[in-house]
């Protein structure tokens, strides 16, 4: 069997820009995007080249609900 | 029966499921026939930790549908302020029952009616009413906590029941109605959102516009309540020439006082309003047409005037007799005073 | 394609919060969501908030919320129990709200032993009205009301209120935890689903307590106040069962 | 016609019992009754009251400040209440335990030695009922048989209780007049 | 400088060495204000556990005769009413300031006046007053703690100070009055009886007669008060012919409509109690003579507008203008009202 | 002639007071008075009263004494303390005044350690107010609002407040007594000398648990009450020191 | 020396009959009076005939402070 | 004359400070000033905006309704606050931050690329001072040695965030008009 793929999907309004999740990240997937999103935060965005492990550390410590993380 | 269980009997038949409240004289009785008594009518008793926990189990009881009710005297209505403007927020039914000692402080435990601004201006925080209703009899009392809840219910008020220690201890003879059978469902209650929306009762309203939306929404029931409920009575007034306004106990008191100087031909009358808000102005208004003198009967300092002075906007003459600290005016008093202001009438009309 | 994690049921759905970045009520909101829907509870359920910052609770979790005058939830939720027993009840509170001004309702409430249930949220201050000291706050530690630190002769001490209650007969589970970190929030979720559990099992009261940060009053940011949970709060507030008086499961009677 | 009348002794003399036994008596003779007990910390320090007015009409107030009758269980109640009688106003007071007496012209006095009598009924605590009896034979205000229904009603269940109520109230009722002690 | 610092910065300069309160906004920054610097002037600052909690730890500060201060914002000013009801019964000097915002429950954190029934009427049980004073800016936020200070001590009274969430916030410049050095001693404190007779100090008055003579006593001294304290402000009232009757932070706003439709030449002008209770009666009816029209501003559902009601006694024609829940009304709006009711007076005139 | 008992200085000569035959409010009374003499404290103690069967307690004290609203004694006297140190202030509460409307301020009074003595007044009922359940009711007692007998279900259980005060660090001396004989009143003495000796040694905050008969509203007569609390009062109340933090007496620290 | 005889005084009128220091009185010296008091309370009387110890164990119990044991 | 202005932005941007440094400075050049910060909930979710008032005489409401000026450091508070602007208010926003901007013909828009001249300045917290100089230069309510002197009345000590900060106001100040990116 082929190992699967994890998505990471952020809703970049909900984020708030705390960070928990990056410094949770032990791949590194996600950083700032450098771009506020309608609340007026800099959102967290996915990585696509690095590669989520589907640990999930970051969806426990997000306080907004604002990471998906879905594997094939 | 004593007008304490009178109050007590008359909740359980009007489908009160739910009494909390911390003990106090002079209406311990009260707690204490609910301890015995509601539990086989399917109710609960609690005794809280204090007047404060209480007033918020009554709401809590009454946000999921039930007929609540506390009750305590003075000291311990001025704890349940905060909850009481709560349940004026919430728009949720409970009775409130005070009856009144002298204060302030501790002060005794002796009848009195100090607290009758604390009743009618909403001695909480915000813009709310609560409707008063004030019992003479012990029968009344009965008939006055039946009709509290239904009024409570009608509107989605806190109600609040004026009586005092003299009221909350006699025993006199009593008649309940039947006790009330399936209450209508209230369609508002929370009961879990089961398959539906979800829903919340919050008096936190952060925009400003909303919450003045819901002030004036208030405002409309309560005028709603001015123009339904108004309650009193009429003694002996239709050729009276002094009137004498009075409630609860003094009332009582005035009306012998009335028998005895009527019997020296000097036409006396009373005016009792039943409910102290809305007060029973328009018959006022009505008597000061022909009425030239008014005589307000109080066992306080002066609290009740005010509303006959807004009532009849300087039309007539209005005095003010009170006896506060908890001593229980006499017939003859009152009758002594009823004689000189209809003496000092005739003169300053000759 | 398996979903590893999905927007809670009782979570209004893609809610903006007014919680500021990195608040631990946001994660305690939807570790509750999850449970109303993973005990099939939210149907039922009733939740008492507070006044603090989660006084508008309701505006995000998706069942039925009323709202309670500060510190009185647990006088509120008797008052709801004891009604309507069929209901699910729990309070939501801070620690000013259930420690200061809701004393005494705590306490009594634990000592009847209701069948409810209290979230505990404590961040060591007044989160909502902008910082000041509560009674969780530790020595020292300086906030708005204590400019120059937490001092015991002039503010007292930091006060364990959930000690305080375990040893009750009526209270049948007590655990302290918080949510600074994955497997903290994992172990978070288990002990309110075990608290929960006891409600539904008709055993009596349950109280969860939540070391949740505060980055905003605390001036740190997020991951620091994460850190100084482990580092420092729960030196003064140690996590674990306080009480746990559920039948046969051997270590019941609490410490 | 409105009657008031102050009951009052120790607490534990069985006061308020007079007064729910007279009370509901005159209920029952269909006039209007009200019953005020004293109450609150004046329990403390066991000293007890209750106020009875009975009238044929309409009671304003249950409060009595000049009572038509006091029945005193003990001696400080009589001085207390004593004082406090109608001018004209009548006395009746337990003779078997001594102490002051109100110095009055205006009122009449009456002497039960109700401790005795009581006794010799079978008991002492039955001393409230004598005194009620005594009261009865001199006012008339109501009949002892309804005096008695009453007990029943109250008492209920307690037969011997019963019994022994009516018996004490009886003989407080054919004893009286008493000799008085003083002259 | 902002009218919470300003409350408390007074305070201190007051001689206040006692400072309790409980969180609350829109005050919090007065309780900081003392946290920092009260310890420094030598008093004593305490977070207490509750409202509750707090006007009884200034209950024991008064009665060994400390200047002792509490504050809050509605809903933890009606906790604090029974305590204020013994404040009055013990005849105890204190000040308690409340920050007034949205209600009823929780209501809202932005400004309003919707407690003006409690603080005038005692939200509290038992016959009683508390002086009720009604800054309108945050100079007078400071002069007024002062005068609080010294009226609570000169007549043994617990003082009121009814502010709102604009007031508190806002930032204005202000300038202090000097510390004030050594208060008289209070003979009455409590201190230990020493060498001589032991002294008590209770409320609890079993005796009913006694009761009423210390009822009729606090009356006297009400009265005394009344005659004494009134405090008011006229505005433009010389030629007046609309008189707008406003306090606090609606006060200020008349003015602005008040200077904006002089300008159109509408004689209007402004009378501004500052002393809520005891109510500036006598300017009202003074006024009356040649105004017939008044019109009375607040941000509540209508409260002081019965204590206007109760001057005027109907003798000349009364409108009330209300923005309750926490909007703060424009100075347009209240010209727009001047304005159509002037036009509607020349009409009737005509 | 040596004069073996005498009246106590600081207790108004030959008062009548309002209590009960037999009831434990006078013992209290006069061993407090007795202290106020033998430590010297008479001149310079303020009492707080409490509101309940004590209320009138002013009448008996030859002391300065203010009365408290029900339940707010220790928070009337952290007022009067913080305000004059050199007082020596104590409360006198019972049980429902001190447990039931006053948790909070009993706690939080003690929390903060202040430099105040608590008389509390276990009598397991609200006497005052005519034989109420009171939180120190014991299970299955008969009281006017628990007629069949307290029921932990609907009404909790017997709440042990010194016990849970008693391991504040600012709670320096707490122990349980009864006066319920003559050796019994003379240890109830000793403990109140030790806990007004922690006030005047400025150490911090002292509660001194009494249990004492109400024969009125347990219906017994005086010595039934006196056997009532050895056979079965004190065994949900058992006597003895609950804390002691004194410097140096070996045993400090407490439980 | 000879051994100090104890005379036991009952203020009358304070006493409430409450009998406890009847009860603890191991010489009986103390019983009911039969009279009453102000109070209406049948006070105690002590009983010249009998001897007491001085021991205080009614002085001690006495809710009234209605009785002094004084030593010659 | 009488001037309302709104300072927005998020928590933290240093809103409350700007409203502090104008209205000092103000109040030294004897003008009437009130200041209103934004407080309580409003405080959550890390939005803030104060407004301040300038008049030469008394000033009734510290509330700006229908405020003059709106000076928004992020593009939410400018459409939340330009919307409220008089009909010919000045809209003075933070062009650094992309974002949805309020459409309205009736108010002027003044760009200001304020986290870069903040950068450039020394510190990318100075974005509030900068957004001020703008202000003051383009409405010159108060002169920008006054907005100096209140920089230092409050900053006092910290003498090297004072150099700072009116090094930024400075920029702000002499760097406008900036050239708007829309045309
Ligand atoms: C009677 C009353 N007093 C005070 C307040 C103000 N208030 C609201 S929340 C709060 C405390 C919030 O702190 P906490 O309970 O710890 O909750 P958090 O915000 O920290 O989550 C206070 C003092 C109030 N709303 N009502
Ligand atoms: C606010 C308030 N609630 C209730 C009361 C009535 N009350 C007076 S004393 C008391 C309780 C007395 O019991 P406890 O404290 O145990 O004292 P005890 O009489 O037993 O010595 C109560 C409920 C009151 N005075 N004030
Ligand atoms: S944890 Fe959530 S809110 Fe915080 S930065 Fe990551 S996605 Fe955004
Ligand atoms: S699931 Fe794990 S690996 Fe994947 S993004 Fe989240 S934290 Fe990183
Ligand atoms: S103030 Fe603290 S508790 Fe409140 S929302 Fe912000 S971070 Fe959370
Ligand atoms: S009721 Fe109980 S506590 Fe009160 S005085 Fe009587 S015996 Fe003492
Ligand atoms: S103990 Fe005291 S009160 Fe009781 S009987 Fe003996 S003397 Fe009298
Ligand atoms: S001192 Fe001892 S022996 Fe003497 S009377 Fe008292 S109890 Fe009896
Ligand atoms: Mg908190
Ligand atoms: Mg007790």
């Amino acid at each position: 069997m082929t190992k699967t793929k994890y998505n990471v999907t952020i809703k970049d309004d909900l984020c708030k820009g705390c960070e928990l999740c990056i410094e949770f990240c032990k791949r590194g997937v996600l950083a700032r995007s450098g771009d506020l999103n309608v609340q007026g935060y800099d959102y967290v965005r996915a990585d696509e080249t690095k590669e989520c492990s589907g640990c999930q550390a970051c969806t426990l410590v997000c306080p907004e609900v604002a990471i998906e993380v879905n594997g094939e | 029966m004593s007008g304490n269980h009178a109050f007590g009997e008359a909740a359980i038949r009007a489908g009160c499921t739910c009494y909390c409240g911390y003990p106090i004289t002079p209406q311990n009785e009260l707690g204490e026939y609910m301890a015995e008594h509601i539990a086989s009518a399917g109710g609960v008793f609690i005794q809280s930790e204090s007047e404060t926990a209480a007033i918020n189990m009554i709401i809590g009881a009454a946000a999921v549908g039930a007929r609540a009710m506390t009750s305590s005297s003075s000291p311990g209505v001025s704890l349940k302020q905060e909850g009481i403007s709560f349940l004026a927020g919430f728009q949720l039914p409970a009775v409130i029952i005070n009856v009144m000692r002298g204060g302030p402080g501790l002060g005794n435990i002796a009848p009195a009616q100090g607290d009758y601004f604390q009743a009618t201006r909403g001695g909480g925080h915000g813009d709310y009413r609560t409707p008063v209703l004030a019992p003479a009899s012990v029968q009344e009392t009965a008939d006055l906590t039946a009709a509290a809840f239904d009024i409570a219910d009608s509107y989605r008020t806190p109600v609040m029941i004026l009586g005092d220690g003299m009221l909350g201890q006699m025993k006199e003879p009593v008649v309940f109605q039947e006790p009330v059978k399936d209450l209508p469902e209230k369609e508002w209650a929370l009961r879990g959102r089961g398959e539906g929306p979800s829903r919340y009762m919050a008096s936190l309203i952060l925009d400003v516009n909303e919450m003045e939306r819901h002030n004036w929404e208030l405002v409309r029931k309560y005028q709603e309540i001015t123009k339904n409920e108004i309650r009193y009575e009429e003694y002996m007034l239709d050729d009276a020439e002094i009137v004498a306004v009075a409630y609860g106990t003094t009332a009582r008191i005035a009306k012998a006082a009335i028998k005895r100087v009527r019997k020296e031909g000097i036409p006396a009358g009373l005016l009792r309003p039943i409910t102290l808000w809305p007060f029973p102005k328009q018959p006022l208004v009505e008597l000061s047409s022909r009425v030239k003198s008014f005589i307000v009967f109080e066992m306080s300092t002066g609290q009740m005037v005010e509303d006959v002075q807004l009532s009849l906007e300087g039309r007539s003459r209005i005095q003010f007799h009170g006896r506060p600290g908890g001593v229980v005016p006499t017939p003859v008093e009152y009758a002594r005073i009823l004689y000189r202001e209809y003496h000092l009438m005739k003169k300053s009309r000759a | 394609m398996k979903q590893l994690s999905k927007w809670p049921k009782y979570y209004k759905k893609d809610v903006i919060t007014h919680y500021c970045p990195g608040c631990g009520h946001g994660i305690v909101h939807r570790i509750v969501s999850e449970l109303m829907e993973e005990m099939d509870l939210g149907k039922r359920a009733l939740c008492v908030n507070p006044a603090g910052c989660a006084v508008l609770a309701y505006k995000y979790f998706d069942i039925d919320v009323i709202e309670s005058a500060h510190g009185r939830g647990t006088a509120i939720a008797t008052g709801v129990k004891r009604m309507k027993p069929g209901l699910f009840v729990f309070t939501y509170q801070g620690d000013g709200d259930l420690s200061a001004i809701g004393t005494a309702e705590t306490i009594h409430s634990a000592n009847r032993g209701e069948h409810i249930t209290v979230i505990f949220i404590n961040n060591a201050v007044y989160g909502m009205t902008g910082g000041q000291m509560a009674p969780t706050t530790l020595l020292g530690m300086k906030t708005t009301t204590t400019p120059s630190g937490r001092n015991p002769g002039r503010d007292g001490y930091p006060l364990h209120i959930t000690d305080m209650v375990a040893p009750f007969p009526g209270v049948i589970y007590a655990e302290r935890v918080a949510v600074n970190g994955p497997a903290a929030v994992t172990r978070t979720k288990k002990a309110i689903r075990t608290a929960f559990q006891v409600q539904e099992d008709r055993l009596g009261y349950s109280i969860i307590e939540v070391l949740s940060p505060c980055p905003t009053n605390w001036k740190m940011t997020a991951k620091q106040s994460f850190d100084w949970i482990t580092e420092t709060m729960s030196k003064e507030f140690p996590l674990g069962v306080l009480t746990d008086k559920r039948p046969k499961t051997g270590n019941g009677g609490g410490r | 016609m409105l009657v008031k009348i102050i009951f009052a002794g120790n607490g534990g003399q069985g006061v308020l019992t007079m007064g729910n036994i007279l009370g509901n008596a005159a209920m029952n003779e269909d006039y209007h009754v009200t019953y005020l007990p004293s109450y609150g910390a004046a329990m403390r320090g066991g000293t007890a009251n209750c106020t009875i007015c009975v009238s044929d009409e309409d009671i304003a107030s249950p409060v009595a400040s000049e009572p038509d009758y006091v029945v005193a269980l003990n001696p400080p109640s009589a001085s207390a209440f004593g004082n406090k009688l109608e001018p004209g106003g009548q006395l009746i007071y337990n003779s078997s335990m001594k102490g002051k007496m109100p110095v009055r012209g205006d009122i009449d006095f009456y002497p039960v030695p109700a401790n005795e009598i009581a006794r010799s009924a079978g008991s002492e605590r039955s001393v409230n009922v004598v005194m009620l009896g005594a009261f009865l034979k001199l006012t008339g205000l109501v009949k002892l048989e309804s005096a008695w229904e009453s007990v029943e009603y109250l008492m209920g269940e307690k037969k011997k209780l019963v019994e022994l109520t009516k018996k004490a109230l009886a003989m407080g009722y054919e004893g009286f007049p008493f000799p008085g002690d003083e002259s």
